[in-house]
């Protein structure tokens, strides 16, 4: 098994290993400076992180398509049971260190200019790099169990930074809620580890995979997609996501859309050939339900950062529909677009949200800087935030000439060559998505950036400082097709070229044209919305009175047919359709709260009904003591004797 | 029936009515003396059971030393009120279950065991001597031990009374 | 055997029970000085010099294998060794806590000769091979217990150990009417022997059972696990805290020591027809359950403390329970880490009760006033939760794996409710110790004055945190002196 | 010579008694006396099987020991009783209930 391996040469390892504690060394450094030179931290925490980034893109190149390379470490030896921590390097995890370390270092430089004057600014490099050592962990290591270790040390510093600030209470339950979700799903996680070890005696995932698919695989790769559903906020444990947007934009740049909730879906590519066909199926209805469920959820709020939430728990399930379709190199694909584009949108809106903060408190001005409402018309104050906005949005919606479309093309292929009844339905549920994904997009951008400014019509709105707008330009230009391959149409580039998979020419041109249909039909929907109730704009009460209007249409259908002949109808059809989107959102919304919600309150109810019902014996009583106690003596008793 | 046997039986109601007396009466006092009753006729017990010297401690001990401990005890927990030395009874049906519940299983499987070996076995000889030796040889480290707990609980006893000014 | 035999067994034993003289004269020396004079400084030194002089004997010998002493009524081997020594750097640690206590009490002559006499109960008690050796360095360790407990002479402290006598006394009648019974049965004390061991394969009885359930009900009553642990939290909430953390570990450590011997003996090494191992199993589902879901709504920290030391034991049982030598080994060293991990909860306990923090709402905002204490706090708490980096997570990993080893070689329902139940009471444990970080780091709190531990307890507390991350990332180093540990009665 | 049954039931019946006593009796020295009972019904348990079993004199010896634990724990136990009725002003163990839940 070994052999087959190259073992790491001093150069790799040392590029790899830097790659790896860059970060560590980071948090130390902010642990131990004193507060009284905390803005010693906002120099040294970026330089660190560009040392990493240049260390992971040096290992990228000289690494690239060679064999793969297994750095052996042991770890501790139990009796004859060897515990290793060994690191595997192979082109997926070469290319996952370095989108991971670029990301990072980028959402650092960000951080300079967004969390200047916090004053907790120490602890939050600090967690900054230690979760990006421990994601590099989970991107490297070879053993489960290692694994494991980083998966729990990612979470840990996700709780800690989304509760970064402390002096909300708001933040304070988001925190607690992402950290005990995700708690849930690592139930799944540990149960995987003891079958696996129980099985096969090994956690090194090159010995593992292998072999025939059998019944304790089905299980134990269920146990670990169920880790992989807390982590990745899938159906049914996603709702930890949109709260923790509670914490600083950047982290949820960084944790929330490119690379914490990404590493379920990375570790699901990574050990891809232990899943049986039973739990691939599983990964495509969970994938597909979490991406409807995240599509139209996106299309009800009002919040900034709570649409891209919904609309990166989306995405995932779109990834993981690529991976469930047997295409984990298509998921890959998307993992990387994916990245760029939401951290460059996260990184968009935390601009916005950040100017807008500063313009308030110049003009004294008080309403919710995150409200969509709000906004409107900024394209001409912030000009440079508006064109990276619109580049990487333009490339979730999946618009050709942009990375989305191509590694959405690479999804929809994986599931267009799937055969079948079942695959024929996810493959109209990821249109229905796409669909979605358009009108949520163009709705972001128009309410933020076009239409009339509402209340941020007299603010002086800035453009945001340099260090700023650098990473959110890099992050841009990553969103064009180029980064996947040299042609805008073929997603087989220079990343995606050990697949030998094609994309079908009436695929390419179908979905194009979708895309560009209803790009077409969002402007007019929301044009015509704004228009509608422009009345109502005055009353803040945008939505309800659009309701009214178009439940008003959708009651009187004959009225309507008959007095709107002309292209009315069309408009009262896209309408109605609207109509039904935004309520079927609702419904959703109202499952998210009362049935997912609902069911963590009922454990809690349960747990603590169970604890104040065992306590109920301790009254103090020492009597009573000794009589339960004997009681219980006398039940074991008669039940052992019958 | 031998008049061995009599006596022996004789001896065992008197435990028996008088451990129930202690249930019974409401007096603390009177609990007290029933439990000195018992406890000798325990001892007579263990006379006919040939284990002399175990007698004569449980007479030494209990007697002169703990049922006189523990009557010191009541006056001391009483004087200050002077209430009288009633003791009411709670948890009564638990209480009763529970007894119950114990006495008919040990007095069930425990007769089964009695049925097994018929008829206690002679002892040849019963010397007090050979009991010293065999304390002060097999027996010498719970022996041991057993003086030190006697001197942690005389210790522990002193130390908890001992009243510090707070 | 006649006189000049016995005599020379005697010398010959004594000869191996180095550790146990040395803290007997311990003990007499600590009487004498309390007669005299009161000088701590003194009385602290002739304390920490005879435990530590006491573990250096420990580890000299190390090396030995088994020695039967005294006609076969104690037998010293590597496994009793090993917790003699956890038991004894419990107890040191407990002293260097109790320098940092203002209650004056805590400091004297015989408080320190109490603690002194139940570790060596506790030595006692782990070498036993015989029923009246086992009762009586029990009654040592019980009777010295219910004294510590009531040391701090406040109401809630002689309330606590009332309840702790009355409570004990009742379980060790119990148990000594079940050691009766298993006496009547196999006719003799040892219970090594093969006489004994014949005696329970051969007496086909129900009174079998009644006897080591018993009997049983003493040992869980000594480790604290349910359905005998109800006087813990009484007795936790009312002890001063050096004592508490002495109580939830020394005892605990030597009852599940004699423990294991009995469950193997009574279950004559696997060959009763009576499934021991069940029984174990259901107990250690019961102490989980009532210790993690009782802790949920405590808010006195000392009394969630005590339930979540019967959920340890729970813990500590499931390693019991696997039935196997590896379960034993890893149950060692889950011990182990909850002597180190227990430690640092309460040593910042004691800190922060000093400043009349004892309830978890007190904790608001202590993370950043009380920075080093809070810090400690949580590894400590992070470590019993069982989450990485601690060892912690390593130890219960341990015990759950063994768990399932033994669930594939024996195929038994139980134990997989078992790991089932394990498993879920984890993540139940997660809500109420992490609720104490939660409160000091997440929230704003009334104004406490910025503090930090006195030197002994940062030494103290540092060496602690070191040991329970440590072992977290070299776990080898202890397991390979453990798995030297062999288990043989 | 003697039979063993009813000697078996005198143990039985005495410890069913104390435990009677210490789960009933309102007064913590009561609750003492029945513990007395308890420890004495194991005594004649010991003496009886020590007849059944006449090659040692392990059973006698034990006897002996319990009596020695009964003196300490009495001695402990009367020592705590009379503390908590300093504070409590109160022998009735139901009464001191302060600490719960």
């Amino acid at each position: 098994m070994e052999d087959s391996f190259q073992h790491a040469h001093g150069f790799l390892q040392t590029v790899v290993l830097l790659t790896l504690f860059l970060p560590l060394i980071s948090f130390a450094l902010s642990i131990i400076i004193s507060y009284r030179y905390a803005w010693i931290v906002s120099i040294s925490a970026p330089l660190f992180l560009l040392a990493s980034a240049v260390c992971a893109t040096i290992a990228l190149f000289s690494q690239w398509n060679a064999p793969d390379v297994l750095m052996k470490f042991n770890w501790f030896t139990l009796g004859k049971d060897v515990f290793s921590a060994d690191l595997l390097i192979s082109n997926l995890v070469l290319l996952m260190l370095f989108v991971v370390a670029l990301i990072s270092f980028l959402v650092h430089l960000y951080s300079v200019g967004y969390m200047a004057g916090d004053k907790n600014i120490k602890r939050y490099f600090a967690m900054l790099g230690f979760f990006t050592f421990s994601m590099q962990g989970i991107v490297l290591s070879d053993s489960l169990l290692v694994l494991f270790v980083f998966w729990e040390l990612v979470g840990f510093s996700s709780y800690l930074l989304i509760g970064h600030y402390s002096e909300s209470i708001n933040a304070g339950r988001a925190s607690k809620k992402a950290f005990i979700l995700n708690r849930i799903g690592d139930i799944g996680f540990l149960v995987c580890l003891m079958l696996v070890w129980s099985n096969q005696h090994s956690f090194n995932i090159i010995e593992i995979v292998g072999g025939e698919p059998s019944e304790w695989k089905t299980y134990a790769s269920l146990c670990l997609f169920f880790g992989v559903v807390g982590k990745s906020a899938q159906f049914p444990l996603f709702t930890w996501l949109p709260d923790a947007m509670e914490g600083p934009t950047p982290v949820s740049a960084l944790m929330h859309a490119a690379t914490m909730v990404a590493a379920g879906v990375y570790l699901v590519i990574k050990v891809f050939p232990f899943f049986t066909p039973v739990t691939l199926e599983v990964i495509t209805i969970i994938g597909l339900v979490t991406a409807l469920i995240g599509g139209f959820s996106a299309l009800a709020q009002f919040d900034i950062k709570k649409i891209l939430a919904y609309s990166t728990i989306s995405q995932l399930g779109l990834m993981l529909i690529g991976a469930g379709a047997s295409m984990p190199e298509a998921a890959l694909l998307h993992l990387l677009t994916h990245a760029f584009f939401k951290a460059c949108l996260f990184l968009g809106a935390g601009a916005v949200i950040h100017s807008l903060h500063q313009a308030q408190r110049q003009a004294h001005a008080h309403f919710d800087a995150q409200d969509i409402r709000c906004m409107g018309g900024l394209s001409k104050k912030l000009r440079w935030t508006f064109a990276t906005f619109v580049v990487s949005g333009a490339s979730l919606a999946g618009i050709p000439f942009f990375s989305g479309f191509l590694s959405k093309e690479a999804l929809l292929t994986s599931v267009w060559m799937q055969q079948g009844y079942f695959s024929a339905i996810v493959f109209l549920g990821f249109a229905i998505v796409s669909v979605l994904t358009v009108l949520y997009t163009y709705r972001l951008v128009y309410f933020v950036f076009l239409g009339e400014s509402r209340m941020v019509k007299e603010l002086p709105v800035t453009e945001i400082p340099l260090i700023m707008r650098i990473p959110l330009t890099i992050l841009a230009v990553g969103s064009f097709w180029f980064v996947v391959s040299w042609s805008p149409f073929d997603f087989s580039g220079w990343l995606f070229e050990y697949s030998k998979t094609r994309a079908p020419i009436e695929l390419t041109i179908g979905s194009s044209v979708i895309i560009l249909v209803t790009l077409f039909f969002s402007t007019k929907i929301y044009r015509s919305g704004v228009a509608h109730t422009s009345d109502v704009l005055r009353n803040g009460f945008y939505v309800d009175s659009f309701y009214n209007k178009v439940s008003l249409y959708a009651l009187t259908p004959i009225y309507r047919a008959t007095l709107f002949l002309d292209r009315k109808v069309i408009d009262g059809g896209i309408h109605f359709s609207v109509y039904a989107q935004v309520t079927f959102a609702h419904v959703v919304a109202w499952v998210d709260r009362q049935i997912v919600d609902g069911l963590v309150h009922l454990v809690a109810g349960v747990a603590s009904g169970i604890g104040s019902l065992i306590r109920s014996f301790q009254g103090g009583k020492i009597q009573h003591y000794v009589y339960w106690a004997v009681f219980a003596i006398i039940i074991f008793l008669i039940c052992v004797l019958k | 029936m031998s008049s061995y046997s009599i006596i022996l039986y004789g001896f065992i109601l008197i435990a028996l009515i008088s451990a129930i007396g202690i249930l019974a009466v409401n007096n603390v006092f009177k609990a007290a003396l029933f439990l000195l009753t018992c406890l000798l006729s325990l001892a007579a017990i263990y006379v006919l059971c040939l284990a002399e010297f175990v007698a004569v401690t449980q007479i030494l001990v209990y007697a002169g030393g703990v049922v006189v401990v523990i009557i010191f005890g009541i006056m001391l927990t009483t004087k200050l009120t002077g209430k009288p030395l009633e003791v009411k009874n709670g948890n009564l049906f638990p209480g009763l279950l529970a007894a119950l519940a114990f006495a008919s299983m040990l007095v069930k499987y425990q007769s089964m065991m009695a049925t097994s070996t018929a008829e206690l076995s002679t002892m040849s000889e019963n010397l007090v001597s050979k009991t010293g030796v065999e304390l002060m040889t097999n027996y010498v480290l719970p022996f041991e031990l057993a003086g030190l707990l006697l001197l942690m609980a005389l210790i522990g006893a002193a130390v908890t009374t001992r009243s510090t000014p707070e | 055997m006649n006189l000049q035999e016995a005599l020379h067994i005697i010398e010959k034993s004594l000869s191996y029970l180095y550790p146990e003289l040395i803290l007997t004269g311990g003990i007499l020396v600590l009487i004498t000085i309390s007669l005299f004079k009161r000088i701590s400084s003194i009385v602290f030194s002739v304390v920490s010099i005879s435990i530590c002089l006491a573990t250096i004997s420990l580890l000299v010998e190390e090396g030995l294998l088994r020695a039967s002493l005294f006609s076969g009524i104690i037998v010293k081997e590597s496994f009793s060794t090993y917790l003699k020594i956890l038991a004894n750097i419990g107890s040191l640690v407990t002293c260097v806590m109790t320098l940092s206590s203002n209650n004056q009490r805590m400091k004297s002559a015989e408080f320190y000769a109490l603690l002194l006499t139940i570790v060596l109960g506790g030595h006692f008690l782990v070498m036993s091979n015989n029923l009246l050796m086992v009762f009586i360095s029990m009654e040592i360790i019980s009777i010295s217990s219910y004294v510590l407990a009531g040391h701090a002479n406040t109401k809630e402290a002689s309330e606590g150990s009332l309840k702790y006598f009355l409570f004990g006394s009742v379980a060790s009648a119990i148990m000594l009417y079940g050691f009766s019974l298993l006496y009547g049965v196999t006719g003799t004390l040892d219970f090594a022997t093969e006489g004994f061991v014949k005696g329970i394969t051969e007496y086909n009885s129900p009174i079998l059972l009644i006897a080591g359930f018993m009997a049983l009900a003493g040992f869980l009553f000594k480790v604290g696990a349910a359905p005998m642990h109800p006087w813990a939290p009484d007795v936790y909430q009312g002890a001063s805290v050096p004592v508490v953390a002495f109580l939830s570990v020394v005892p605990k450590l030597a009852g599940i020591g004699i423990l294991i011997k009995f469950i193997l003996v009574i279950s004559a090494y696997g060959q009763s027809k009576y499934d021991w191992q069940a029984i174990i199993s259901v107990v250690a589902i019961l102490t989980l359950t009532v210790g993690n879901f009782s802790a949920l709504a405590q808010r006195n920290l000392k009394r969630m403390m005590a339930y979540s030391s019967i959920a340890q034991t729970g813990f500590l049982l499931v390693g019991i329970a696997a039935y196997l030598p590896e379960g034993i080994q890893f149950m060692l060293f889950y011990a182990t880490v909850y002597v180190a991990m227990n430690f640092i909860v309460f040593i910042s306990l004691q800190f922060f009760e000093q400043r009349n923090i004892w309830n978890t709402e007190h904790f608001a905002g202590t993370g950043r006033l009380l920075l080093w204490p809070s810090i400690s706090m949580l590894i400590g708490l992070i470590a019993l939760t069982g989450l990485p980096p601690t060892a912690g997570f390593t130890g219960k990993l341990f015990i759950f794996s063994s768990l399932w080893e033994a669930y594939h070689l024996s195929e038994k329902n139980i134990l997989l409710w078992l790991f089932v139940f394990g498993l879920l009471n984890t993540v139940v444990s997660l809500f109420y110790y992490l609720k104490i970080p939660y409160y000091a780091f997440l929230k704003e709190g009334q104004s406490v004055e910025k503090g930090n531990f006195n030197l002994w307890e940062n030494l103290l507390s540092l060496i602690l945190v070191l040991v329970v991350l440590g072992l977290f990332f070299a776990p080898g180093l202890l397991m390979c002196w453990i798995n030297s540990v062999n288990f043989v009665l | 010579m003697i039979e063993a049954l009813p000697l078996h039931i005198l143990s039985a019946f005495l410890f069913a008694t104390g435990l009677a006593i210490v789960i009933i009796k309102r007064n913590a020295i009561v609750v003492l006396m029945g513990i007395e009972l308890m420890l004495n019904a194991s005594n004649v348990n010991l003496i009886v099987f020590n007849r059944m079993h006449p090659s040692t004199f392990d059973g006698q010896m034990f006897a002996l020991f319990v009596i020695i634990v009964a003196v300490c724990e009495t001695a402990v136990g009367l020592a705590i009783i009379l503390r908590v009725y300093r504070f409590y002003k109160t022998s009735v163990p139901d009464h001191i209930q302060e600490l719960k839940g």
